[in-house]
């Protein structure tokens, strides 16, 4: 295999608040070759957003603690002054965030934010980066780039605010794109649009995306691994093929089966009982012991680790033998 | 286009806010029992007159009558003077009947309107960076330090910092600035300071709040994404989102300034509108009081025009309404 | 998370667990503590301030004119020989009521008035905003100045000239908060249970209104302090004898470079209040609305 | 399916807003009945005027034109009181629990409320109707003491759900009650619907843009698109035989999780966005998306008209295809 573009090992991330602390992530491992479509999935608070922002310095400042090591292309970027995290962020990492109404600024012109990436890495003369950005946004789709680009955000629709953020994160022509839920915010129909753009964009410049989301049905479609989290950790990591015919976990297998569809009118729907833990505590167990329908006292004792149980995947699961049976 | 729409709008609505004023102030002090142009006062003002001589009483009473409109129906009257107002045409005080109003005033508007317009300058040019500092150090010593003076220069109005002032520079400095009159630069600096103390204070905690609200917005996230660096976040999209809200708060501020200019004007012996009006309002010289209360207002509601205008240039998102 | 607790009255032990948490957010912030304490030793002076003073604020004595601080005149004497210790005892009262008198007239015109725009709308909320506006678009005090003028100038129409004049503030903030809400899913969710206007507005708006109302309020305390005073400054206060800070403040202005002990105690003493009263305020901000988790 | 008379029916209703003194058409000419125990699905983008539908029909919004026949009694004749005792029969749940819910209020008081306000029972007897509620949606008792924004979503969404049932309601509009929430716990609130719907012969108005789930709920489907019904079926023939354009594109552009890597799904890109719903098109409002359109669809307005029985949709070309 390729070196890793990216390669994240025990990553732990945790929040102070007023009274307490949050143990967002808790040991988080992957990696991302160059040109592969990495998908995390998680529900809210499992922290699949928190673990990518953390080693690029995007959360707010009331993190208490980060540790592990997250390598670019071999420079640890947890290792890094805020300096040269900035000279990363927007030339070889680009981010998409979830919505493109607050995300973008107000009261600028969204030519001169898009611009405003390149000016600053020195990518290009305020010239050639003026052209550039009526470039991007034709290539994003937007109708009339030569006029749109002195528009406010305010004057464009949701999906096209999108595009906007998305020309915006690739101005730069970076090696990575993290995609936060970058189509949650919109209707079905734009999210086919906005994903079918970034396939375009994916394949033309051969970049590597990871894409946040919730949604089995976009991470399946437009992802080649899968990585599925919960409470801050990774509960399992398979390629699309492994992870569609062969997936294991007890969680996996529980969100699969609530997962409503069209055309699954008659499917048998399975809640998983319970709710998410809170994480106010360092984890010492498996977080999915309550609402596990296999779970046994060790379960309850001992962290699972992430363990590769062939062809690429990855379990954290102490019954994985007996479910991985179970599920072939 | 929408701006002129908008301008005209305004400016209408001003002229009606200040017929209005005019009007119930006029109706106030004119005609409501027991103002000073109340057949009770005059017969109490002229009653020993009206005995001793009936004729020169006549003579006088219709003299006072026609000086001030009094013959004439109410509504009349109350016509005349928002017109004359209106034009400028204020008419001669009680106290001082052979000065015409407006002579006074041209020596005492721009005083005050420089006390005032100077002030809230200043107080925007030194607030604003302050607020900056406290924003960007919150909770630390500095920033407590910071909110804390300026609540306390918000608190403490500007009388009793003036006197704390003249107390300073009086008693315990003397003579190193000027402690009342005017006419030279000097005797600008302790008012100024009297009255900028406050807005001091508001324009750092409002910028103070509104920075720390801007920078937990979105859009900064998105700018770190790009790469953007620390300070011209701060600045590009911090700072001059802020100072749209800002603008906001210096209408209600200026209008305070301008109370506040006469207090000030009052213990540091200014002759401005200020001083007019305290010796206006005690002796009950009610054309001069009103006109005072009149230019005042209007100087507030000019700069409110012009805070609404500039915030209308500043936010592309009210433009375009 | 959710709470155990006995069968018993648990409502009320919630409310007091809740107004515990506002409690601990405001205790947290010590110059709220302090200033709350000058505010309670304030209100007490107010209130027991006629039996403590040794004179009247009225008697005056040429002999003792003049006089600095001493043990027989704590905080001296002035150039008729009131005694000015007890003539801020004095004043104190009357400060208090401007304080809550003026500032809850204020208050009550500009709730009934905003609930009123906010919660009938059309015609009424378009009338009642543009008196808003006209109210906002020149500064109150010298309204008050003419209303004094007409009224007089004993405590009575001084406290109705602030109160009637100071309500544009809460008017609109009653209105917004009660659009905010209006249109909003609670108040959505509560007629969709048939619940009646007056009901949604006694159960589910002014519940939810008091906190910002209450601090408001808080707020607008030392302005009403500050425009009593400056009344004063303008010789357009309490007619003197009557005692109040801002005859003080104005008295002693004219003789500071004489007799300055006339201006640093009265001045002291109501700048400390004006600072409590807002420091309370701001405590209560923190306390009452305070601004998500992190 | 259609023999019991319907619950609701509702006919040619519109509802338009004045938004800057544009009007916009939020809901038009919409027909539909909705029959006891059964689920009527609303479905489409946002800005297709499902949720204003959704509150016309039960009239929390005052509807412009149309008729309301519920339970054999004409809603829009009502006067306010009457329509208030009436809405013990129609409740409603909300997309975002937390923001339905009264902050101020514990559980136990919030579903009291609606009881108190239909004057139902005494104070002890509601208490214990508080715990029985409780318990249909899965919650421990111990709830009922604890404030809103303790809770977890799905919580709240369940107490939600108590509250509307605490008046023994006959209908049930459901505006997005699941969507705000996870994956995992939106099967547990969708069975705990259906379960209710059972036990009680409850009606519901579902209202999602997420197909799937609409699918599963209803019985019936109406698809909007700019405020019209462009498509009315049972959810079978529906999902099984689109019939309007813009069915197919909503279904074609709907992620499914494949069976394998080979199945995955093409991005096609679905053309256009919404149009601007103060200035929809003329003709059929889809033309302008519409691969099919020709002329006759920019100039003329097409209706609904029976596809086969019980499925009706609003394209010229429906019969055909």
């Amino acid at each position: 295999m390729d070196e890793p573009l990216l390669e994240v090992r025990d990553l732990f991330t945790q929040f102070q608040r007023v009274d307490d602390v949050v143990y967002a992530v808790n040991g988080m491992n992957f990696s991302v070759a160059p040109g592969e479509v990495l998908g995390i999935v998680g529900e809210s608070g499992s922290g699949k957003s928190v673990s990518v922002l953390s080693f690029l310095g995007l959360l707010r400042d009331n993190v208490k603690l980060k540790s592990g090591t997250a390598k670019f292309r071999g420079t640890d970027l947890l290792r890094l002054g805020r300096r040269q995290l900035e000279d990363i962020r927007g030339r070889d990492i680009g981010v998409v965030f979830q919505d493109p109404m607050t995300s973008l600024n107000p009261v600028r012109r969204v030519g001169d934010q898009i611009m405003e990436g390149m000016i600053t890495h020195h990518y290009a003369s305020k010239k050639v980066a003026l052209q550039r950005t009526i470039d991007l946004l034709g290539e994003v789709g937007i109708p009339e780039p030569q006029m749109r680009y002195r528009n406010y955000p305010f004057e464009f629709s949701g999906g096209m605010r999108q595009r906007v953020m998305i020309a915006m994160a690739i101005a730069c022509e970076p090696q990575l794109l993290i995609a936060d839920e970058p189509t949650t915010a919109l209707d079905v129909t734009v999210q086919m649009q906005i994903l079918a753009l970034l396939q375009t964009l994916r394949e033309k410049r051969n970049m590597s995306i990871i894409m946040i989301t919730h949604d089995f049905g976009v991470a399946t479609n437009f992802c080649d691994r899968i990585i599925v989290m919960y409470a801050g950790m990774v509960m399992e990591s398979a390629p699309l093929a492994e992870f569609l015919n062969n997936s294991v976990h007890p969680y996996t297998i529980g969100l699969k089966s609530s997962i409503i569809e069209v055309g699954n009118k008659n499917k048998e729907l399975v809640p998983i009982p319970g709710m998410a833990p809170v994480l106010t505590k360092p984890l010492n167990h498996c977080p999915y012991v309550s609402r596990c329908s296999v779970a046994q006292d060790r379960c309850e004792q001992e962290l699972p680790e992430l363990l590769h149980v062939g062809n690429e995947h990855y379990v954290a699961c102490h019954r994985i033998e007996e479910v991985g049976i179970h599920a072939k | 286009m929408g701006l002129v729409q908008f301008l005209i709008k305004r400016v209408i609505a001003i002229l009606i806010t200040i017929i209005i004023v005019l009007a119930v102030a006029f109706t106030l002090m004119h005609v409501a029992p027991g103002s000073f142009f109340s057949s009770a006062n005059i017969s109490a003002q002229m009653g020993a007159l009206a005995l001793q001589s009936p004729i020169l009483y006549q003579k006088y009473l219709k003299m006072f009558e026609a000086r001030y409109g009094l013959n004439q129906p109410l509504m009349e009257q109350i016509v005349q003077y928002v017109w004359h107002s209106l034009t400028f045409n204020f008419g001669t005080s009680f106290e001082n009947p052979s000065v015409p109003i407006i002579t006074q005033l041209k020596t005492a508007f721009p005083i005050s309107a420089s006390l005032a317009v100077g002030s809230t300058i200043l107080s925007i040019i030194i607030g604003i960076p302050l607020g900056v500092m406290a924003a960007l150090k919150r909770n630390t010593w500095i920033d407590s330090l910071l909110t804390t003076v300026s609540v306390m220069g918000q608190a403490i109005p500007s009388f009793v910092s003036a006197v704390i002032l003249v107390l300073v520079f009086g008693v315990w400095f003397p003579g190193l600035l000027p402690v009342n009159g005017w006419g030279t630069p000097e005797n600008a600096v302790l008012p100024i300071i009297a009255l900028s103390l406050g807005n001091i204070g508001v324009v750092t905690r409002y910028m103070r709040g509104s920075l720390i609200e801007g920078m937990r917005q979105e859009y900064i996230r998105t700018a770190q994404a790009k790469g953007v660096r620390y300070w011209s976040i701060v600045w590009k999209h911090g700072i001059r989102n802020s100072l749209t809200a800002l603008v906001t708060v210096i209408g209600p501020t200026f209008a305070f300034t301008v109370v506040n200019t006469v207090w000030v004007e009052n213990i540091f012996s200014i002759p401005g509108l200020g001083t007019l009006m305290a010796s206006a309002f005690p002796s009950d010289d009610i054309p001069l009081a009103v006109t005072s209360v009149f230019i005042l207002s209007l100087m507030v509601m000019g700069m409110n025009l012009l805070v609404d205008l500039t915030y209308g240039l500043m936010d592309p998102r009210i433009q375009l309404k | 998370m959710a709470l155990t607790i006995g069968e018993v009255s648990t409502q009320k032990v919630l409310r007091r667990l809740q107004s515990n948490m506002a409690w601990r957010r405001f205790r947290r912030n010590k110059l709220a503590v302090v200033g709350l304490g000058w505010v309670i030793v304030f209100v007490i002076i107010g209130i027991i301030g006629p039996y403590i003073a040794p004179h009247n604020y009225a008697t005056t004595n040429f002999l003792a004119a003049n006089q600095p601080p001493s043990w027989n005149y704590p905080f001296g004497t002035d150039n008729v020989g009131h005694d000015m210790y007890s003539e801020v005892i004095w004043s104190v009262q009357n400060a208090l009521e401007i304080a809550f008198g003026a500032t809850l007239v204020s208050f009550i015109i500009g709730m009934a008035l905003g609930l009123w725009a906010g919660l009938r709308g059309g015609v009424a909320d378009m009338v009642i905003m543009r008196l808003v506006d006209f109210m906002y678009s020149f500064p109150t005090y010298f309204l008050d100045l003419i209303l004094v003028t007409k009224l007089g100038r004993s405590m009575g129409p001084i406290l109705l000239a602030i109160g009637i004049t100071g309500w544009a503030g809460y008017a609109r903030l009653v209105r917004s908060l009660v659009l905010s809400m209006r249109h909003g899913d609670m108040v959505e969710a509560a007629r969709s249970l048939g619940a009646s206007p007056a009901h949604i507005a006694r159960r589910y708006l002014l519940p939810n209104a008091m906190n910002n109302m209450v601090v408001a309020l808080a707020f607008g305390i030392p302005g009403d302090l500050t425009v009593m005073a400056g009344l004063s400054v303008v010789g357009m206060g309490l007619r003197p004898p009557l005692p109040s800070f801002g005859n003080m403040i104005a008295q002693a202005g004219s003789n500071i470079l004489g007799y300055p002990w006339l201006m640093y105690i009265p001045a002291g003493i109501f700048a400390i209040t004006l600072l409590s009263f807002l420091f309370v305020a701001d405590g209560l901000q923190d306390a009452l609305n305070p601004k998500g988790g992190y | 399916m259609q023999n019991s008379a319907p619950l609701l029916s509702v006919e040619g209703l519109s509802k338009q807003f004045q938004v800057r003194g544009r009007i916009l058409h939020a809901v038009q000419q919409v027909s539909f009945e909705v029959v006891a125990g059964q689920t009527l699905g609303l479905v489409g983008e946002s800005g297709s005027g499902k949720s204003t539908l959704g509150r016309t029909a039960l009239r929390l919004l005052e509807p412009d034109q149309g008729n309301i026949l519920f339970d054999g009694i004409d809603l829009c004749k009502l006067k306010p009181k009457e329509l208030r005792s009436k809405r013990k029969a129609m409740q409603m749940i909300f997309q975002d629990p937390l923001a339905s819910l009264n902050p101020r209020m514990t559980v136990g008081m919030a579903i009291e409320d609606a009881m108190i306000i239909h004057g139902m029972r005494s104070s002890l007897e509601r208490r214990k109707r508080v715990d029985a509620l409780l318990e249909r949606v899965g919650l421990p008792q111990s709830i009922a003491q604890a404030f809103p924004f303790e809770l977890s979503g799905g919580q709240q969404q369940r107490v939600g759900i108590a509250r509307a049932l605490s008046v023994q309601p006959k209908l049930i509009v459901c505006d997005e009650p699941i969507s705000a929430l996870d994956v995992s716990i939106q099967v547990q609130i969708i069975k705990l619907l259906q379960d209710i719907q059972k036990e009680m012969n409850l009606a519901y108005i579902f209202i999602s843009h997420n197909l799937g789930v609409v699918q599963y709920m209803s019985d019936m489907v109406l698809v909007l698109y700019l405020g019209e019904v462009v498509e009315k079926a049972t959810a079978q023939q529906l999902f099984a035989q689109p019939s309007h354009p813009y069915t197919r594109v909503l279904l074609d552009s709907i992620l499914k999780v494949p069976e394998s890597a080979a199945r995955r799904k093409r991005m096609s890109v679905p053309p256009g966005e919404m149009p601007s719903p103060f200035a929809p098109p003329t003709g059929c409002p889809f033309h302008p998306r519409c691969s099919m359109a020709v002329d006759r669809c920019r100039q003329e307005k097409p209706h609904l008209q029976n596809v086969s029985p019980n499925h009706e949709a609003a394209c010229h070309f429906a019969v055909s295809s």
